[in-house]
This record gives C-alpha cells, sequence and structure tokens, in this order.
C-alpha cells in the first residue's frame, strides 16, 4: 500500500504529472478576482473567505480526472485488482495521494493568497483550519467521481457535473466557517459539521468508489 | 495449486459468447487457448483472473494465485524500468527484482524511463512484472505482440522455467512457442445464438 | 377570463411555461417512443423473414 | 402470482398497453380540471392576490420533483439488489419527466417569489435545495447517456442515485444552516392532518397534485417502453449479426 502512495506521489512530481497545476490554478483564479471585482480593500476582505474556498475547490476538481483514468489507460487498474490489495484500500490511497499533492499544497498557499485578497487578521485561523478539515473529503468525493466517468472517452467534463453538486455541503459548511471567522463571529458549529462529513466521507465513500470502479472495469 | 473451470458459462456486450467451458492446469502444465477473434479468449481470460463475473459455472483455485498480463502492461512512462517492476514487486510484498531483469535482459535498460522503450521493450518489461509478482499462476492474453524472435526465445524460456518451479500458465496465442503445451479450441464452446445462458440481453428476447 | 390584476404576468406566465415545458416534454416522449416503435417492428419483421 | 413477474419486458410491456389508456385519459382529465379549476374558479387571496393560482402548480411540480428522485431510488435499489431490466429503465426513464418538474417547481417558485418577495431568485433553503436537484438530475441523465453498456450504465448510475440522495438530504440539511428561509412552511401538511390553506383552495390543488402524480406515472410507463423497445431492437440485432 505504501508502494502504490509512494509511486503515486512520485509520478504527480515528475514531469507531466500535474503537480503544481492545482496550485498555479489556484493562485491565478485568486489573482483574478480583484480584476473581475474591483480592487477595493473592504469589498475584497469580506469576499476572501468565500473565494479562496471556491478556489481551491475548483483546484481540486482540475486534476480529478487524471487521479483514474491515467492508470485505466495503461491497464494498471486491471493488474490492481488481481493484487493482493483490496480495491477499498486502492482508492483509498489515490485519494490520500491526490490530497497530498493537490488538497495539502492549497492549505499551504491559502494564507499567503489571502493576505492578496485583505482577509481580516482573525480570518486566517478558520480559513486555514476549514480548508484542512475540508480538502480531504473534496478528494474522496473526486475519487468517487473519477472512479464513476473511469471508461467514458473524454469523461472531464461529465466528472465535474457529476462531482460539483456533491460538493455543496462541504463547500457550505467550509466557506461557512471561514466566512464567520474572517467576520469575528463564532463558526465551531460550522467546523464540527465539516468534520463529520470529512470522517464519514473518508469512512463511507471508498466502498462506493471501489464498487463503481469494479462496474467500471468489466 | 490447481486452477480448475467447471462449466463456465460467459458474456460479452449482453450476448453470450461461450458456454460450457471446462479446463483445469495442474502445476508445471502450460495450457494454450486457441480460436478466432472474438471467440471469446480475452473474455474467458478476464473472467478467471476475476475482473468481470462469469454468468454462470465455477472457477476454483485462482483466488489470490494469478498474476495476469493482458493487452496494456500496466508500465508508467515517467518511471524507469527498475521502478516500474519494484513497484509491482512491492504491491505483491516482494522486494527482489534481479531474477526478472536478468530473465528478460533489462539490466541494460534498468535505469531508462519506461516511456522511452521501444513497444517490444515495453512488452519484455510487462512480462518480466510476471516473475516480480511471485504468483504460480500465470494468465496471458496473447503475450508475444511486437516481441522479435529473441524475446519470444527469452519469453518461452521463462515460462519454461516457472512450469520448472511448479507453476503453470493459461495463455491465448497464436505462435508456437516451442513449448510442451495443451492446447484447447474455444471454438466447440461458443455460445449459440438461440443458447439462454442468463444474459442480459436475452430478458428483451 | 378572470380578473389577474397587477400580478397578470406572473400568473400568466408560470401556467405558460408550465405548459410549453409539459408539452414539450410530452412530444419529445412521444416521438422518441413512436421512433423506438417502428424500428422495433422493421427489424422483428426482417428478422421473422429470415427465419 | 407474484409482483416479480411483471419485472419481466415483454410481461411488463403487455400489462402497460393495457393500464396506459385509463391511465392517460384519468391524468388528462385531472390535470386540466385541476388546473381549469384552480385558474378560473378560485378567488384572489386576500394578501397574495391573483399569484394564489400559481399554487396549483408550483405545489405538484415540487411533490413530484422531489417523488420521481425518491421512486428513481428505489428502483434503483432494486436493479442493484435484484437485477431486473425493467426497474433500472424505469428510473432512467423517470429522470427526465424528474428534472422538468424541477424547473417547473423552480420558475414557478421565481415568478411567484418576485411579487412576494420582491425579487426573481431569493438563497432561501427551499429554492436552494431545488437547484441542488436540479443538478443532481442533470448529472445522472448525462451519466447514463455517456456510458455505451446499458447493464454497466444501470450499475453506475444506480450507484449515483444512491449517494446522490444521502448528499443531497446533507444538501438541504446544510443550506438550513446557511441561509434561514423566506419561504412559507409546507401547504399540505398531510401528516399533521391540518391544513393550511383554505378549502376553496383546497380541493383544487389536490385535484392537480392527483393530476400530476397520474401523469407523472403514464410519462414514465409510455417512456419505459420506449427504453424497453429500444433494448430489445438492441438485442435483437445483436443476436442476428451473430447469425450470420
Amino acid at each position: 500500500m505504501i508502494a502504490l502512495l509512494i509511486r503515486d506521489l512520485r509520478l504527480a512530481l515528475r514531469a507531466g504529472g500535474g503537480f503544481g497545476l492545482g496550485l498555479a490554478f489556484f493562485l491565478i483564479v485568486t489573482v483574478l478576482v480583484p480584476f473581475s471585482v474591483g480592487p477595493q480593500p473592504e469589498l475584497l476582505g469580506r469576499i476572501a473567505a468565500g473565494v479562496l474556498w471556491l478556489g481551491a475547490l475548483l483546484a481540486c476538481l482540475l486534476s480529478l480526472d487524471r487521479l483514474l483514468a491515467l492508470d485505466y489507460e495503461d491497464g494498471t487498474l486491471d493488474l490492481l485488482v488481481t493484487a493482493p490489495l483490496p480495491l477499498e484500500a486502492v482508492v483509498s490511497i489515490k485519494a490520500l495521494a491526490h490530497w497530498l499533492t493537490t488538497g495539502l499544497p492549497l492549505v499551504l498557499a491559502a494564507p499567503v493568497l489571502a493576505v492578496l485578497l485583505n482577509l481580516p487578521p482573525q480570518g486566517f485561523a478558520p480559513l486555514v483550519i476549514s480548508l484542512a478539515l475540508g480538502t480531504p473529503a473534496l478528494s474522496v468525493i473526486g475519487t468517487f467521481g473519477a472512479a464513476l466517468t473511469v471508461g467514458i472517452k473524454r469523461g472531464g467534463l461529465l466528472l465535474s457535473l457529476l462531482v460539483l453538486p456533491l460538493y455543496v455541503p462541504t463547500l457550505i459548511f467550509g466557506a461557512e466557517a471561514a466566512r464567520r471567522g474572517a467576520m469575528g463571529m463564532q463558526h465551531d458549529t460550522y467546523l464540527i459539521m465539516l468534520a463529520g462529513i470529512t470522517f464519514a466521507t473518508i469512512a463511507l465513500m471508498p466502498f462506493a468508489s471501489a464498487a463503481v470502479l469494479r462496474m467500471g472495469l468489466r | 495449486m490447481t486452477l480448475r473451470v467447471d462449466n463456465l458459462t460467459l458474456a460479452r456486450g449482453g450476448v453470450p459468447v461461450l458456454t460450457g467451458v471446462s479446463l483445469t492446469v495442474e502445476p508445471g502444465q502450460a495450457l494454450i487457448l486457441r480460436g478466432p477473434n472474438g471467440a471469446g479468449k480475452t473474455t474467458l481470460l478476464r473472467t478467471i483472473t476475476g475482473l468481470q463475473p462469469p454468468l454462470s459455472g465455477q472457477i476454483t483455485g485462482a483466488e489470490d494465485q494469478i498474476a495476469y498480463a493482458g493487452h496494456a502492461d500496466g508500465l508508467k512512462a515517467m518511471l524507469s524500468v527498475r521502478e516500474n517492476l519494484m513497484f509491482w514487486a512491492q504491491v505483491f510484498g516482494r522486494t527482489d527484482i534481479t531474477a526478472a531483469l536478468d530473465a528478460y535482459a533489462l539490466h541494460p535498460l534498468a535505469d531508462r524511463l519506461a516511456g522511452t522503450l521501444s513497444a517490444g521493450q515495453k512488452r519484455r518489461l510487462g512480462l518480466a512484472r510476471l516473475l516480480v509478482t511471485g504468483r504460480p499462476i500465470w494468465i496471458l492474453d496473447e503475450p508475444t505482440v511486437s516481441l522479435d524472435k529473441d524475446a519470444v526465445a527469452q519469453f518461452a524460456a521463462a515460462v519454461r522455467a516457472h512450469l520448472g518451479q511448479g507453476g503453470s500458465a493459461l495463455m491465448a496465442t497464436h505462435i508456437d512457442l516451442g513449448l510442451e503445451a495443451d492446447v484447447l479450441d474455444l471454438t466447440p464452446f461458443r455460445a449459440h445464438a438461440s443458447a439462454r445462458a442468463g444474459a442480459s440481453d436475452e430478458a428483451f428476447l | 377570463m378572470p380578473d389577474l390584476g397587477k400580478y397578470a404576468f406572473e400568473v400568466l406566465s408560470s401556467y405558460g411555461a408550465t405548459l410549453l415545458l409539459l408539452v414539450g416534454l410530452l412530444a419529445l416522449t412521444l416521438r422518441r417512443g413512436r421512433t423506438a416503435r417502428a424500428a422495433l417492428k422493421k427489424i422483428e419483421a426482417e428478422i421473422k423473414q429470415d427465419g | 402470482m407474484s409482483i416479480w413477474q411483471y419485472a419481466n419486458p415483454v410481461k411488463f410491456l403487455a400489462l402497460s398497453e393495457r393500464v396506459q389508456p385509463v391511465l392517460w385519459v384519468l391524468a388528462a382529465a385531472s390535470v386540466i380540471t385541476g388546473l381549469v379549476w384552480g385558474f378560473f374558479g378560485t378567488p384572489d387571496d386576500y394578501r397574495q392576490g391573483s399569484t394564489v393560482k400559481i399554487i396549483f402548480i408550483h405545489v405538484p411540480s415540487a411533490m413530484m420533483a422531489i417523488n420521481a428522485w425518491v421512486m428513481m431510488l428505489v428502483t434503483s435499489l432494486i436493479w442493484l439488489i435484484r437485477r431486473h431490466h425493467v426497474s433500472a429503465l424505469a428510473a432512467k426513464a423517470a429522470a427526465p419527466v424528474g428534472m422538468v418538474m424541477t424547473v417547473i417547481a423552480l420558475i414557478t417558485g421565481a415568478l411567484w417569489g418576485q411579487p412576494m418577495w420582491g425579487t426573481w431568485w431569493a438563497w432561501d433553503p427551499r429554492l436552494t435545495s431545488f437547484l441542488i436537484l436540479f443538478l443532481f438530475y442533470l448529472g445522472y441523465i448525462a451519466l447514463w447517456a455517456a456510458i455505451e453498456d446499458p447493464d454497466t450504465a444501470a450499475d453506475l448510475t444506480s450507484i449515483l442515485c444512491l449517494v446522490g440522495s444521502v448528499f443531497a438530504l446533507l444538501s438541504r440539511y446544510a443550506v438550513n444552516f446557511w441561509n434561514q428561509g423566506l419561504h412559507q412552511g409546507t401547504s399540505v401538511p398531510v401528516a399533521t392532518g391540518g391544513r393550511t390553506v383554505d378549502d376553496t383552495f383546497f380541493v383544487p390543488l389536490l385535484i392537480s397534485m392527483a393530476g400530476f402524480v397520474l401523469l407523472f406515472l403514464a410519462l414514465v410507463l409510455y417512456r419505459t417502453g420506449t427504453e424497453i423497445r429500444t433494448r430489445r431492437a438492441a438485442a435483437l440485432l445483436a443476436r442476428a449479426e451473430r447469425n450470420l
């Protein structure tokens, strides 16, 4: 299992692996926001938390279509099915690798980008905590979407269409926690709800992803 | 471990293709499947491997015993030959890949990225993967595609050595490998168009 | 025609849009159904001929 | 006699052909009665004016938008557990109908909301939930369309329906947290037996609701028949090709 994780991380880091693509996308989206809504600091500060959450979510989405599709095309998935690894573990590892290469960098980059968007000082901690709690759910749910569309040619757009509605609860609780935190309001409830969603999806979604993957490989 | 297949019925795309397939592969034995294109060789091999469920019938002795090599080799272009092999060895809980590099003369290529290999070299690497799994039953679907004469000889030698160690092999191939292998022609098992085997299309006929 | 007062636009367009959507759905459903029926009939006839 | 014998596509078709004429007549009669009565035969509300007439469309379509998804959930489960083709195809047939119902509920909701709340669209929990439901319908239909093998398509869409239902409920709950709404309470509280609407509105509303249910059933039966015929044609063709 560790071998699979290491291989995925290594592949992501090598040329063409797409590491940093999500991060670059996150940066560009954040930079484009002031161009589209205007440079007023108080306006930017008000929307910063929400914008960063949306940017992180879209950046996560960006790399999902390669998550399983590449392994499907070169036959790796077929071979992994015969390996002494439950498919549930395979998809969990895949999701973990996706989070480590996409979600985690986003969490770390968020405070820097928050400065650009003039996020109030009290908002930094809630933003980072909510992203750290929420992005794993995005990766796990995204893996399910990737498993659903694995056998479909040019499934990228369909993948977004399927995954985005599933992201709604995570986005609502995560962005709400960050937003309330930035306004200096109480936001613990939202963080707890967010953590609940994340843990529940981590516990349950791999079963759905593995089931779907088995059907798709037939 | 003996691989035993009893009375297997298979469908492809909702239509039955093979019915009543029975075969056994004993340790040390190689069995070669023959049949025209579309006869269901790939479907049969994939089913025995466990990649798709049969409509009916029993497969015993396959669980966690099979190393499968299909049309795609499961290689990552951005990993070196050594890294590719090492990965598959580790997935199967092993660490030694020297024997596999030896068998297919891959030592000179060991540090090349798999993406820079020729088709034949990739295929050799794909077949070398079988050796690092340590699994006794090899299921091979057209293993000699894009191999030259020397590589075919390497492959035949690898299979012979595998059989010598009590392993077994089930393969679909048109090339004569010079192995003392049994041959099973799939043509008689071809499902009749009117056959009722439980394939999904039949509900609509 | 009842007097709809100042909300005439809202009420009328509600009914209008609904009617339009339902008729559209019905038309699409019927067209697809007809095509499928015809295609099946043709295939069944051909197969009967052959054997 | 077991109900499952109608899981056989051919038997199902025969039964559905017999039921459908009655169903279509009943559906047309009750939809027309409900809506005509509602439009011409009800007084204006003292508060909402004539916009109250929208209730006869809005409430039934909103109800069917949710019921259609629930029906898809049940048929998906039946497909996953018992693998009856009719069940999977019925789910496929119901999705576009459910989606149109969702769109109708959204449009009429917006048209009703404009004079009442002073805005076409408010991010009210109920409206938002319906928008999310619409997205789920869209994804579900797109997934059906994208997969070539019909059995795989049925499998994958069934699981999407299951997982989607959980997330749809979760979203419903989440948007409640996120924004308390403007939307009035439910108009037909069946569970309590009480009603919040006056009798003059309630009777035509009930007729209209029954009409929408019947219309949905008729449409789904017809569309399921279409799906079965399409599959049958493909199966016959596949068999003929193999005989050559």
